[in-house]
């Protein structure tokens, strides 16, 4: 077992009144990781605390072993890619990355090449000696991401990263994740466009209200959702022969005929549904055209955790 | 034949080097409208354009019947018109906001401040509607920005982004919102987004754009209709020993993203399960590729998509 | 890897730059101007290198100090932090591995260039018309008197301002009224009363050299040294109450997103 | 929150026409702008100049009667440009770099209006605040040592038409400076400080510069001379200024409709839509 990447402990962040963080705990492995919950659930105050611009008020926070708030060289061991887009607008985005590079004590000649290589990495070569001002929503995310992973970090931090950017960079940045991940790097990202999360990594921490509500495997947090139904829609020709083959297995709720060719099945352990239905179909020769279910995506997951357990809709 | 809603004719406009729009035209009636293009493809040129905040460098355009050209007032006093970003005085509440908006675009009075309570109730926020706008979650402050763009009853709005920012439940609200709008008799809206998802199901004609270009436009059924997928396999266990088995049974999956796209003739997919069987996953979808306007897109301009050598 | 000191220096750089540009330092350069303008405009008027001299040193006390140095410094200085919490960036720099005392004298130097790039200029120039116009200082020494008390005054005010835009959400408010109640009020005010203000020690500091204006009231108040001193002080003290605010200080997200 | 159909108003009603959608802006504006600090600097205003006239009247009717010249010397006193530099700051520093830096003026810009009909919407605001300070105290000084019974009706009437024509000039180039500097940045605070700052230099700097050079000129580029020679006019006081009362008037009114043009010019580059 390698040591965890971030590890946080019963932390709790309030402002004031208001609630960011109660009782947050959570142990966030090697890799990407994607971190979802809806908005004020107290994301950005994880990543604040992560990158030390907030103190824990109580509890103990870890990452990669150092006790994020104050100062230090381990800084440098992590990038922040911050959810807000405001830059330093009056500067192009070479001379951004470059000063930051400097600030964080890489002489001047490898922060000039480390700047215009983070630069090419998020296709920005074009316009890097445009200033800020000038740059539309997506290529702010772009060097907002460039920042973060200019000075080779261990970690790196992405919240909200894919918000506001198109089609085309939205694919652009999630093969740049995958390729960080692959070289060695974690990631830990923050979305609440819940397929994009989807795509890019199972392994998940699912937050509202400032609690950790699901940590880990998406799979397995599904699993562990035993009482939670799965509604399975399967297209057949012949229905009524693949319904007294399913009928057999006794998590299987319930069977409909929503219509022509259709068939929904209400099982109650769809892992051994899932399991079970390869095997079946070879056997018995079943003729299935499709299969899937509204309830098989994190969305479905989320909503039926988030509200706290109480069943299918 | 319905009347046209905005009728845009060989327009074209330039800044500096760049063609934001380049050579336009097109054509769309009432109804919901998915504008939809990357950014910087001249969708927030277009609006700016069909409001009549910039003049076109050739051609010319009308909505309603109007040229926002020679008649900007008479164009903006039928449209309403919801920015992408942040645009509301926090000092004011939203019943005060809303009201506000709604006498600059002429309602008298009494009128819009009874209009005003209409229309946030519409848009589900009548029990906060005292409480100051700096006060409000990010969801809440959408919502009064749809307020606030139809609050003069407009027979056409213009919808920058409305979902941008928002998490799943609330964005899921805010097209449940938009799609009971568009359900309204003589109300049409102009959605421009570059998340092409929230165009799907809510739009019943769209606009494709990319640098300035039409790629596609009209009625999304048929357009979606000649856009037609292969099948989808989504699995939980071993990818690489099922991609494995499906090539021994002689088909050629192509892994994306989570997914594994495949040719399947129709009746073949036993071969699936039977590949799944001997690799010991379970297959979690099985289907048609689902016609999207995302897919549509992505069909059109031929992205540079980085495939990832997994 | 660079040490503190080179990191400081970068984030000077970032301050003096982001402080001199745009429409900002077209306004704060023409405010820096106005002084030298107008003893150029009296000086186009054909008047006496004596009264030309006497003039730019009237300036000196009755609106370089006072009014176009106040302003310059106040938007400069305040902006340092201010500008940075309201935008959210100023976690570009706080996340770094630099430390954040290196940022508050990285900014607080940053600032004090900045300012004194457009103050000296504003506070000795009139001198250069003056002898281009042929006439010569009053004494040998005032303008390097001048000179001190300016290099002098926008320390101690670079630091009151820095803190202030770092603590105070209206820290530019706040500014304006020190700057123009408090410094000018208190001044006029008899018996002990001015020496609560900034103003009083960098202006008995000048009161040996220039003896016509607002200045000639402050003769020999406190000796040279000791305003010095005082000034010195007043800018150490407010540079380490930043750097303790800045040590402890949170940036929470924004509200609806935290 | 839940949704439900809409309950429109039956038909669509009638418009009402650009000047009441100005008078909307305008009133909006005006509220908004009755903050503790406008609110503040008015009564401030309204008591130094009541209290100072007042007691002056009081005390020049034990010598003679009370002439006119009695009421404008509130125009004399180094507090009075003091007080409309904080009026015009905190009543016109805002009203169009808020709207900018809050990006309200898209929705504005975007709605059944003229960019002239909004520019002059936040003038009726912003030169409301500042005639309220500038007439309103002279007129209730004027109230109140008539109802205390100090000064005759003639002299009441020419303290009256004094205050009015002195308080509308001077309001005019104060409204126009606080538009014009509100125009170029999209931060009160950064056009607050400029209109402190561009009065102070005008007013010391013209000061110093008139009295060294002795040119009959330069006090006309020194506003607050230009508005107690206005005053002198209007009040009936002979001499006492270095500038003639039309011509300095002239030159108020004339730089605060140039201050406007500009503020409007300005706000044209403003981007309505952005990328």
């Amino acid at each position: 077992m390698t040591d965890p990447v971030i590890q946080a402990v019963d932390v709790t962040k309030r402002y004031g009144e208001v609630l960011g963080l109660n009782g947050f705990t959570a142990t966030i492995g090697p890799g990407i990781t994607g971190l979802i919950g809806p908005n004020g659930a107290g994301k950005s105050t994880f990543f604040r605390l992560l990158v030390g611009q907030l103190k824990v008020d109580a509890g103990d926070l870890r990452v990669l072993g150092y006790n994020p708030w104050g100062e230090g060289e381990f800084r440098r061991m992590v990038g922040y890619c911050p959810e807000h887009s405001t830059l330093f607008e009056w500067m192009t985005a070479r001379d951004f990355l470059t000063s930051l590079l400097r600030v964080d004590g890489f002489p001047k000649a490898e922060a000039h090449a480390r700047a215009t290589e983070a630069i090419a990495t998020v296709g920005l070569s074009e316009a890097q000696d445009r200033r800020l001002v000038t740059y539309s929503k997506g290529m702010r995310q772009r060097v907002k991401l460039a920042q973060s992973i200019a000075h080779d970090p261990a970690l790196i931090l992405l919240d909200e990263p894919l918000n506001g950017v198109d089609p085309v960079g939205r694919a652009a940045v999630m093969s740049l994740l995958r390729r960080l991940q692959r070289s060695g790097r974690h990631v830990l990202v923050s979305s609440h466009v819940l397929y994009e999360v989807e795509r890019l990594t199972d392994q998940i921490v699912m937050i509202t209200n400032g609690r950790v509500i699901a940590y880990g495997d998406l799979h397995r947090i599904r699993s562990l959702i035993d009482a939670h139904p799965h509604v399975i829609d399967i297209e057949t020709p012949d229905p009524r022969g693949v319904a007294r083959v399913l009928a057999s297995m006794d998590h299987v709720v319930s069977i409909e005929f929503p219509g022509e060719g259709r068939l929904r099945v209400q099982s109650r352990s769809p892992e051994e549904f899932y399991g079970a239905l390869p095997g079946l179909v070879v056997r018995e020769g079943l003729d299935i055209r499709a299969v899937g279910s509204a309830d098989d995506n994190l969305d479905a997951v989320f909503r039926y955790l988030s509200e706290g357990g109480h069943g299918p809709r | 034949m319905p009347v046209a809603l905005i009728e845009v004719n060989g327009v074209s406009k330039r800044f500096g080097t760049v063609e934001a729009v380049s050579n336009l035209s097109v054509e769309l009636s009432p109804g919901s409208i998915g504008l939809v293009g990357p950014n910087g493809s001249g969708k927030t040129t277009l609006i700016r354009l069909l409001l009549g905040l910039l003049s076109p460098d050739s051609g010319n355009l009308s909505v309603l019947g109007c040229d926002p050209q020679r008649d900007p007032l008479g164009v903006r006093g039928q449209v309403g018109y919801m920015p992408e970003h942040d645009c509301l005085s926090p000092d004011l509440s939203g019943i005060g906001f809303v009201a506000h908006m709604g006498r600059v675009s002429g309602l008298p009075k009494e009128v819009a401040i009874s209009r005003a309570h209409d229309v946030l109730e519409f848009v589900g926020l009548a029990e906060e509607r005292y409480r100051k706008i700096r006060e409000y979650s990010v969801g809440m402050r959408q919502r009064v920005k749809l307020a606030q763009a139809i609050v003069h009853d407009p027979p056409l709005c213009f919808l920058d982004e409305p979902t941008a920012g928002l998490d799943p439940s609330g964005r899921e609200e805010m097209l449940e919102l938009l799609r009971a709008l568009g359900r309204l008799p003589n109300h049409s809206f102009v959605l421009s987004t570059h998340l092409l998802h929230d165009a799907d199901g809510l739009c019943d004609q769209v606009l494709m754009l990319d640098a300035g270009h039409c790629i596609a436009s009209g009625p999304v059924r048929e357009l979606i209709a000649s856009h037609e997928g292969e099948s989808v396999i989504r699995i939980q266990g071993d990818t690489d020993r099922f991609l494995a088995s499906l090539l021994q049974h002689g088909l050629t999956p192509k892994p994306m993203d989570r997914e594994i796209r495949v040719e399947l003739a129709p009746g073949t997919t036993r071969a699936v399960f039977e590949s799944a069987a001997e690799a010991g996953v379970q297959v979690r979808y099985l289907g048609r590729s689902v016609a999207t306007i995302e897919g549509l897109f992505l069909a059109r301009v031929e992205l540079p998509v980085p495939e990832d050598p997994t | 890897m660079t040490g503190q000191i080179s990191r400081m220096l970068v984030v000077l750089s970032l301050s003096f730059r982001s402080s001199l540009q745009g429409l900002r330092l077209f306004g704060l350069a023409a405010f820096a101007a106005v002084p030298t303008v107008l003893v150029g405009a009296i000086a186009s008027t054909g008047a006496s290198p004596t009264l030309l001299e006497n003039a730019s040193e009237l300036f000196v006390g009755a609106l370089t100090l006072p009014v176009v140095i106040m302003v310059i410094v106040l938007v400069i200085a305040v902006a340092q932090f201010r500008n940075e919490i309201d935008a959210e960036t100023l976690v570009y720099l706080s996340d770094r591995s630099v430390g954040r005392g290196t940022v508050v004298f990285g900014k607080f130097f940053g600032a004090w260039g900045a300012s004194l790039a457009l103050a000296l200029p504003a506070a000795l120039l009139p001198f250069a018309v003056v002898s281009a116009a042929g006439g010569g200082p009053s004494s040998p020494t005032v303008v390097p008197a001048v000179a001190a008390s300016v290099l002098l005054a926008t320390a101690a005010y670079v630091g009151f301002f820095l803190f202030l835009g770092l603590v105070s959400r209206s820290a530019l408010f706040i500014g304006l009224l020190f700057g123009f109640l408090w410094e000018e009020l208190l001044l006029l005010l008899p018996g002990d009363a001015p020496r609560l203000t900034l103003a009083f020690y960098f202006r008995s500091f000048l009161s040996g050299e220039i003896s016509s204006g607002p200045l000639a009231h402050f003769a020999g108040a406190v000796p040279g040294t000791l305003a010095a001193v005082t000034l010195f002080s007043v800018t150490v003290a407010f540079l380490v109450l930043t750097v303790a605010a800045f040590q402890s200080l949170e940036t929470a997200p924004d509200r609806g997103n935290a | 929150m839940s949704i439900s159909a809409p309950r429109y108003a039956a038909g669509p009603s009638a418009r009402t026409g650009p000047a009441s959608r100005i008078l909307a802006i305008a009133s909006r504006e005006f509220f908004r702008r009755a903050r503790a600090a406008t609110l503040l600097s008015v009564a401030l205003t309204f008591f130094v100049v009541v209290t100072s006239v007042v007691v002056t009247v009081i005390f020049a009717s034990f010598l003679r009667a009370p002439t006119a010249g009695d009421f404008e010397s509130v125009y004399e006193s180094p507090v009075w440009p003091f007080l409309m530099l904080i009026v015009a700051a905190s009543a016109g520093a805002g009203s169009l770099a808020e709207d900018v830096g809050d990006r309200s003026i898209s929705l504005y810009l975007s709605r059944p209006i003229r960019l002239v009909d909004y520019v002059s919407a936040k003038t009726i605001a912003c030169g409301s605040w500042l005639v309220i300070a500038t007439v309103g105290p002279g007129l209730t000084a004027v109230a109140v040592t008539g109802a205390l019974g100090y000064a005759s009706a003639s002299v009441l009437l020419a303290a009256l038409l004094g205050f009015v024509a002195t308080g509308f000039v001077a309001a005019i180039f104060f409204t126009g400076l606080a538009l014009a500097l509100s125009s170029l940045t999209n931060r009160a605070l950064y056009s607050g400080v400029a209109i402190f700052g561009v009065i102070l230099v005008l007013y010391i700097g013209g000061s110093v510069v008139a009295g060294i050079t002795g040119n009959i000129y330069v006090p006309y580029a020194n506003p607050i001379e230009n508005i107690r020679s206005v005053a002198h006019g209007a009040f009936g006081v002979s001499g006492g200024t270095a500038t003639d009362p039309a011509s300095s008037a002239l030159t108020l009114v004339g730089s605060g409709v140039v201050l406007w043009v500009f503020a409007l010019w300005r706000m044209r580059r403003v981007e309505v839509v952005s990328e």
